[in-house]
C-alpha cells in the first residue's frame, strides 16, 4: 500500500461536493476528533497512577448470585438502570467495588465474557443494588435486551473500593503523610457512567457525616447521572456539561479553585475521565489532599486470575504491574514527581 | 457510627456448593495420566483459573487443577489491552507474566495446594532448553507438569516449538531427566500435523497430549482498523474454536495411545461428550469459567448424572449407547 | 391450454444491475497480478462460484473470476453430506469433483470466458508433481493460476503439500516450466509458518500468495455425536474465521514482496478494508456470496465509492487517511 | 473409551428407577425410533434415483428478489406459512421449483447459508408465492422470527421440478416408453412439509384439467399441510395420519391399489420421505406408470456451482453424481432392476 497522501488531512470540500462526500468527511472529522481525545485522556494518565497502600480490613468475599431483575430502564438518553436482587453483595459491598454481570445468551448472540460495572448504589436493607450502563458495543447491546423478570448471574463485590482518609477507623490516630486526618469533606467528580463508581462514596459520606460535594460532568443536563442521588443523600451538586462549555476542563479547575481554595476537602475522588484524573491530581498537589481515581480495563475475571487488565502503571518489564480488578480499580493519583 | 449487626444473606453460590451431589460407586469417571489417577476428568485450561476461584466454586469436585504457565524468570506481561471479545470468540494476549518457578512455589503454589485436588503445573520456556530448568526449579511441587509448548521458539525465528516435533521432543526428553512425574504436552492450533506432533510427545516419554491452546489471531479496532491488542496478535478461544479442535483430538487421538486432553471452547457436559466421543480421555475448560464460574463443575456433575441414568458405568460405555 | 402472454415483472436483482456505478477517473482500484493487471482487486473464492452467478449479477464488475479447482484427472466428490452449517461457520468437504482439465476445457472454459473479466483458473494435485501437468492440460486456457496447495500430500502421508515449504517450491518450480502466466499460490491456515511458506512460494517465482484456504473442522450431528459430513473432516470458512486469516494475511504481507491476496470470511467493503489494513492487495469473496449473491460487486462498489467520498485516488490512500 | 455394553440395548428399568433414570431412557428410546426411522428413509433410496431424461423447454432464469413478507403466521401444531411478493418468481416459477431463502441477520444470530424451500403455490396475478416451512434447526429458528413488513432476500425459481408426461405438448405424438401418453390423471403424494413440492403440480393439474388425486401424510389431521389448497383446486384428498395408522406403508399400499388398480393413474408425483418413494415406485412398476420423486440435500448455491447437493445416485467414482439443485430437486423413482 502506498500513499501519495501521508499525514496531510482529507482535501478541502469543494463546490461539486456531492452529499455523500460531505457525509464521509463529516465522519472522518467525527473520527479524528474522538482519536483526538481518546489520545488526550490516556496521555492525562501518563505516570499518574500508583496503587494504594495496603487495606486496614480484609475485603468482603465475593460469591456469584442469580440475580433477579426488578427494574431495567432508560434513565436520560444514553443509560440504562438495572435494580438488581442480590442479598449478599447488596450487605457485604464497599464503596466503589464493582460486579461482573454475564450477558446471557439470545437469539443466538454468545456474550462469552462479562462486563465489568460499578455498583452505583447498594440497598442492604431490600438486599438490592444498582447499576447504571451505557450501551457501548456487542455486551451491553445485549445487556439491554434482558427484561424485568429474569435473572442476571453476577460475581462480586469485586475489586478495591474508594477509602476515605482513616474513615474505617475514625478516631485512630493524628494525621501524617501515611495516616492523613479523618475525612469530614470530600470533593466527588464523577463524568458519564464513572459517576456511578463513586455514589458509593456519596452513600458513605451520608452514612459518615462528610459533608460531600459532587462533581457530575456529562454531555447535557438531560444525560446527568446522580442528581438525584445526590439529593436523596444530602450531597452538594456541582453539574457541569459539555453543551453549556462548564465541563471544559479551565473552566471546571478554576471554579473548583473558586470553591475550595481557601478550605480544601479532605480527599478527592474521581472517576470517568483521564483528563478529570489528572485535573483532581493537580488540585490535591496544590492542595496536599490525596486523590483516588477508578479506572477501567478490560477484564475477563475480575478476581485476579486471568492477568489481562494491566494497569496503566510503568513497571520494570520482568515484573507484572498491578492488575485493575485486584489492586484497583480505585488507585491514588498523583502528579509525576509530585 | 454504628456497625449493623451482621445478617444472614443468600446467595446462589452457596446453594451450588450445598448441591454437591453423593459420589455413586456405579460411575466411575476415573482418568489416569501416567501414574496419576485423577478422579474425574474435568480441569480447568492453564491460564483461566486461580486459587481465588476456590471461594466461589467447590473445587474439590474437580479432577485437577492448572496453573497458569510458569516461566524460569521473571516476566511482566504485555501492554494493554490484554483481552477482548470479538463476534468470532475471546482474544488474550496476556503475555504469560510470571513470577517465576521461585516466585510460584513461594507466592502461588501453597494456595494451589491448599485447594485439595491435584495441582498440575503449567511450564513454558522460549527455547527447547528451557523447559527442564523450570521444572528443577519447582522441585518436585505439583502432581503433574504441563509443557506449554505454544510458544514462539526464539532458536528458530519465533515459529512455535510446538509445531515442531523436534524440539517437540527435545523438550519432553530433557524435562524427563529431571522428573518422573506425568508429563502432559500441550500442543498449539497451527501445526503442519498434529499426528506428528502428538507422536513426537509419545516417542520421547510424555504421559498425555493436551489439544489444544488458543488460536493466534489478530482482531482489529472497527473505527481506525488498529490493532485492539497492546501485542496486535492473541489467542482466540470459546465456542467457535471447537469444531477445529475436534478435527485435532479425533486426529492425536487416532496417532498415539497416551491419553488426549481436550482443550478448546468446552462449557457444557455436551461439549466435553463430543471431545469424548472422538476419543479424548479427560477435558480443560477456559473462557467458559470467565462467564459461568461454575462450568467446570457443572460438567463434572452432569457427566456423572448422565452415566447413572444411562446405566452406564464409564463415560465410554455413556457414548457406546448413542451408537447402538 | 392457454399461454398468458409475458407481462412485465420486476425483481431487485433487475435494479441491481442497472444501479451500475459510472467508473471514476479520480479513483484507481486496479491491482497488479505479476503480468496481468485486474481492474479492481475483488473476486469469487475458488468453488464459491460458477459461470451461472453471471445470470444474478454483474460480474463485469469484478476484478477477476476464479475457478473451481481442476485436477489433472476426473473425480467424483464425497459423500453427502457435503455441506453444513453450525454456530461457527459453514463447513464444507465436496471433495473437489472435478472434469479433469480436458473436461474443463470442453465444458466450463467457455462460460466462464464469455464473462468478460480475467479468469484465474485454481489447479490441484495430490502430489507436487501433479499440478503442472494440469497447466500443461490447460493448453494455455486462463489468464493465470491458482495453485491450489491446501491437498492432503500423498508422497508425505497426507500432511497437505501447502504445509511444507519445500513441496510448495517443487510446486512452484514445476508449474513455471510449463507456463509464463501469473502463478498464485493458496496456503492453507493450519502450517507453522505462514512466513515460511509464503517465502517458499515468492523464491520459486509465484507472482502472488493467496492467504487462506478454509481451516479443517469436524462438525458432530448434535444427537448422535456422529459426524456430520460425509467425509468426517471439512473446510470451516465465514466471518468466525476472518481474526484467524487476518493474522495470517499481516504476517505474509510482512514477510513478501509480491502480492496478497486476502480469503476468509469477507462480507462487506468493511472487511475487505480491514484485511488491506493489514497488507492485502486483493480480495476473494467465498462464503457470503451463497447468502448474498451481490456481496462481491456490493464490495467493489462500495470501495470506489469510499474512496471517492474521501478523496483518496486508492485504498491505500484511504487506508493513510484514517491513520492520520 | 473401552466398553463392556457394546450392542447391547440399555438395561431394563429396575425397580429402584428414578425419573431422571426413567426420563433419560426415554430420550435413549427416542433417539433409536429416529435413528432406525432415518436409516430406513435413507435405505428406501437406495438405487431408486435416476436422472430424468433431458427437458423439452428451457427453464426460467433465477432471479433474486427483495421480497416482502405479506404473510407469515402457524399453521397447524407444527408449521409456518409465508407469503411473499417476489413478481418474477410468481410469473416464471414451474412446478415443483424451490427458492432459496436467505435468513436475515437478527440479535447477532448469522446464518450464512440461504435455506432451501419448495415453493408451495405460485400466483401469478399477486405476484406472490407462498412457503410453507418447518422449524427444525438454527436457520428456520431464526427464519420464524422474521416479522410481516420485513423483506425477505431470495433466489429462485430454481431446479428442475415435476413434469407430467409431455404436458408441455399435449398433442405431441403417440405414448411410447420415451413420450409415455399425455397424462390425464395423476397421483400425487407427499407427506409433511413435502406436501410443498407437489402443490404446484396440483395446480397445474387444475389448469390443465389432469384429474389429480392428492394423499397428504402426516403425524395427525391437524399437522396436514394442503387440505385447503387442494380443495381450492378441486383435487381429490386422501388424508393418512400416523395417529390413525392410515399412514402406515402396507395399510396406505392397499389402498391406493384398492383404488387405482384397475385405473392407474398416468402419473406418480411424490414427496416428503423415502419409504413413500420406494411404495410410489413399487405401484408405479406394478401399473406401467412413471414416478418422479423431489428430494432433499444441503445446498449452498442452489446454482449449480458449489457441488454441495450430491444427489443419492451410485456413480462411478471417478466422475461426478447428479447435482440435487439443478439436477434435480425431482428425479425418477424407478425400482432398482426394474
Ligand atoms: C471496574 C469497571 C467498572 C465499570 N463500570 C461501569 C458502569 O458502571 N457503567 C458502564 O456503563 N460501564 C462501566 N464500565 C465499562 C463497561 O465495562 C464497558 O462499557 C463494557 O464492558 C463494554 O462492553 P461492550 O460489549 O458493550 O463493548 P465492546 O466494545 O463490544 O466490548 C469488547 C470488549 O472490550 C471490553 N471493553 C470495552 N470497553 C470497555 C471499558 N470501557 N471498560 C472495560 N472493558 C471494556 C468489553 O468488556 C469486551 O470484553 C466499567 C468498567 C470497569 C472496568
Ligand atoms: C429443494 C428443497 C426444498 C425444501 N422445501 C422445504 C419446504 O418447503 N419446507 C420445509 O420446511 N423444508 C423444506 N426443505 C428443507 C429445509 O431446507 C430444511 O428444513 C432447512 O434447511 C433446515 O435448516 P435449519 O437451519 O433449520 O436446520 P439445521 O439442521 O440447523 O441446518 C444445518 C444445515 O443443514 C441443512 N439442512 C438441514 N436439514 C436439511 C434438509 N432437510 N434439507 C436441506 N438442507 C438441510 C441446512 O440448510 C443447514 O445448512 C427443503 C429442502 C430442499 C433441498
Ligand atoms: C486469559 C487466558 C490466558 C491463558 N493463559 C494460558 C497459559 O498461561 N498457558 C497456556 O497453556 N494456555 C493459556 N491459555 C489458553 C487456554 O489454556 C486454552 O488452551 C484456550 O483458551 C482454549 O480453551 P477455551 O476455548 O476453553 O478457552 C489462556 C487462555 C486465556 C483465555
Ligand atoms: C463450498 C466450497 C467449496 C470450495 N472449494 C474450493 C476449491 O475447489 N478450491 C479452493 O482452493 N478453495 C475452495 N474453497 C475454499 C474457499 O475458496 C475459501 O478459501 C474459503 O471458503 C474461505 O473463504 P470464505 O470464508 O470467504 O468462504 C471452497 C469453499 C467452499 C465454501
Ligand atoms: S480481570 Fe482477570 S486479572 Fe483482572
Ligand atoms: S447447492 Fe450448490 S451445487 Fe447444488
Amino acid at each position: 500500500m502506498t500513499s501519495t497522501t501521508g499525514n496531510t488531512p482529507a482535501a478541502p470540500a469543494t463546490a461539486a461536493e456531492t452529499p455523500a462526500v460531505a457525509a464521509a468527511r463529516e465522519d472522518l472529522a467525527a473520527l479524528r476528533r474522538q482519536q483526538a481525545f481518546a489520545a488526550a485522556d490516556e496521555a492525562a494518565l501518563d505516570g499518574l497512577i500508583a496503587v494504594r497502600p495496603p487495606e486496614r480490613r480484609p475485603r468482603p468475599d465475593p460469591v456469584w448470585d442469580d440475580a433477579p431483575v426488578l427494574v431495567h430502564e432508560v434513565v436520560g438518553e444514553r443509560y440504562r438502570r438495572l435494580v438488581l436482587a442480590t442479598d449478599t453483595i447488596a450487605t457485604t459491598a464497599l464503596a466503589g467495588q464493582f460486579l461482573m454481570i454475564t450477558v446471557p445468551p439470545a437469539e443466538g448472540e454468545r456474550i462469552l465474557l462479562p462486563r465489568p460495572m460499578a455498583i452505583h448504589r447498594r440497598h442492604p436493607e431490600q438486599g438490592t443494588v444498582e447499576v447504571i450502563y451505557g450501551v457501548a458495543g456487542r455486551g451491553t447491546t445485549a445487556l439491554a435486551d434482558v427484561a424485568v423478570g429474569e435473572s442476571l448471574l453476577v460475581t462480586g463485590p469485586l475489586g478495591r473500593g474508594f477509602e476515605f482518609p482513616d474513615a474505617a477507623e475514625p478516631d485512630a490516630a493524628l494525621p501524617t503523610a501515611a495516616h492523613p486526618r479523618p475525612a469530614r469533606t470530600a470533593l466527588m467528580i464523577g463524568r458519564g457512567v464513572g459517576v456511578c463508581a463513586i455514589m458509593g462514596s456519596v452513600e458513605d459520606a451520608a452514612r459518615l457525616g462528610i459533608a460531600a460535594t459532587v462533581v457530575l460532568s456529562g454531555r447535557s443536563r438531560a444525560n446527568l447521572i446522580g442528581p438525584a442521588d445526590c439529593a436523596e443523600l444530602g450531597a452538594r451538586v456541582i453539574p457541569v456539561t459539555d453543551d453549556d462549555g462548564s465541563s471544559a476542563l479551565p473552566a471546571l479547575g478554576g471554579r473548583l479553585r473558586g470553591l475550595f481554595g481557601s478550605a480544601p476537602p479532605d480527599v478527592i475522588l474521581v472517576c470517568g475521565a483521564g483528563v478529570l484524573a489528572r485535573l483532581a491530581a493537580e488540585l490535591g498537589a496544590e492542595w496536599g489532599v490525596p486523590v483516588q481515581v477508578s479506572l477501567e480495563a478490560h477484564m475477563a475475571c475480575g478476581l485476579g486470575y486471568c492477568h489481562g487488565c494491566a494497569a496503566p502503571v510503568a513497571t520494570d518489564p520482568a515484573v507484572e504491574g498491578p492488575l485493575v480488578c485486584v489492586d484497583g480499580p480505585v488507585f491514588d493519583a498523583v502528579l509525576p514527581g509530585g | 457510627m454504628t456497625i449493623a449487626p451482621p445478617r444472614p444473606t443468600t446467595d446462589a453460590r452457596r446453594a451450588f456448593f450445598d448441591a454437591r451431589p453423593a459420589d455413586s460407586a456405579a460411575v466411575d469417571l476415573s482418568v489416569r495420566i501416567g501414574s496419576l489417577t485423577l478422579a474425574n476428568p474435568v480441569m480447568p485450561a492453564s491460564g483461566c483459573f486461580g486459587p481465588s476461584l476456590g471461594r466461589l466454586i467447590p473445587v474439590a469436585e474437580l479432577g485437577a487443577v492448572v496453573t497458569k504457565t510458569v516461566f524460569g524468570t521473571p516476566r511482566g506481561g504485555n501492554a494493554a489491552h490484554r483481552l477482548t471479545e470479538i463476534r468470532a470468540g475471546m482474544v488474550n494476549s496476556v503475555g504469560i507474566p510470571s513470577r517465576g518457578a521461585a516466585g510460584y512455589l513461594a507466592s502461588q503454589h501453597p494456595l494451589y495446594l491448599a485447594l485439595g485436588v491435584p495441582v498440575i503445573v503449567s511450564v513454558g520456556g522460549h527455547r527447547p532448553g528451557e523447559y527442564a530448568p523450570v521444572v528443577q526449579g519447582l522441585r518436585g511441587a505439583g502432581d503433574a507438569y504441563e509443557l506449554n509448548v505454544s510458544c514462539p521458539n526464539l532458536d528458530r525465528h519465533g515459529t512455535d516449538i510446538g509445531s515442531d516435533p523436534d524440539a517437540i521432543g527435545t523438550v519432553v526428553r530433557l524435562v524427563r531427566q529431571e522428573t518422573d512425574k506425568p508429563l502432559i504436552v500441550k500442543l498449539p492450533v497451527l501445526v503442519s500435523s498434529i499426528a506428528d506432533c502428538a507422536q513426537a510427545a509419545e516417542a520421547a516419554g510424555a504421559d498425555a497430549v493436551c489439544v489444544a491452546n488458543s488460536i493466534p489471531a489478530l482482531p482489529l479496532t472497527a473505527d481506525t482498523r488498529s490493532p485492539v491488542l497492546g501485542n496486535v496478535i492473541g489467542g482466540l478461544s470459546g465456542p467457535n474454536i471447537r469444531p477445529i479442535v475436534l478435527r485435532l483430538v479425533w486426529l492425536a487421538a487416532r496417532a498415539v495411545d497416551i491419553p488426549v486432553i481436550a482443550c478448546g471452547g468446552i462449557e457444557t457436559a455436551d461439549d466435553a461428550l463430543d471431545y469424548f466421543s472422538v476419543g479424548a480421555r479427560a477435558v480443560q475448560v477456559g473462557t467458559a469459567s470467565f462467564g459461568r464460574p461454575f462450568a467446570m463443575v457443572d460438567i463434572t456433575r452432569a457427566l456423572q448424572e448422565r452415566c447413572l441414568a444411562a446405566g452406564a458405568a464409564d463415560i465410554g460405555e455413556l457414548i457406546e449407547l448413542w451408537r447402538a
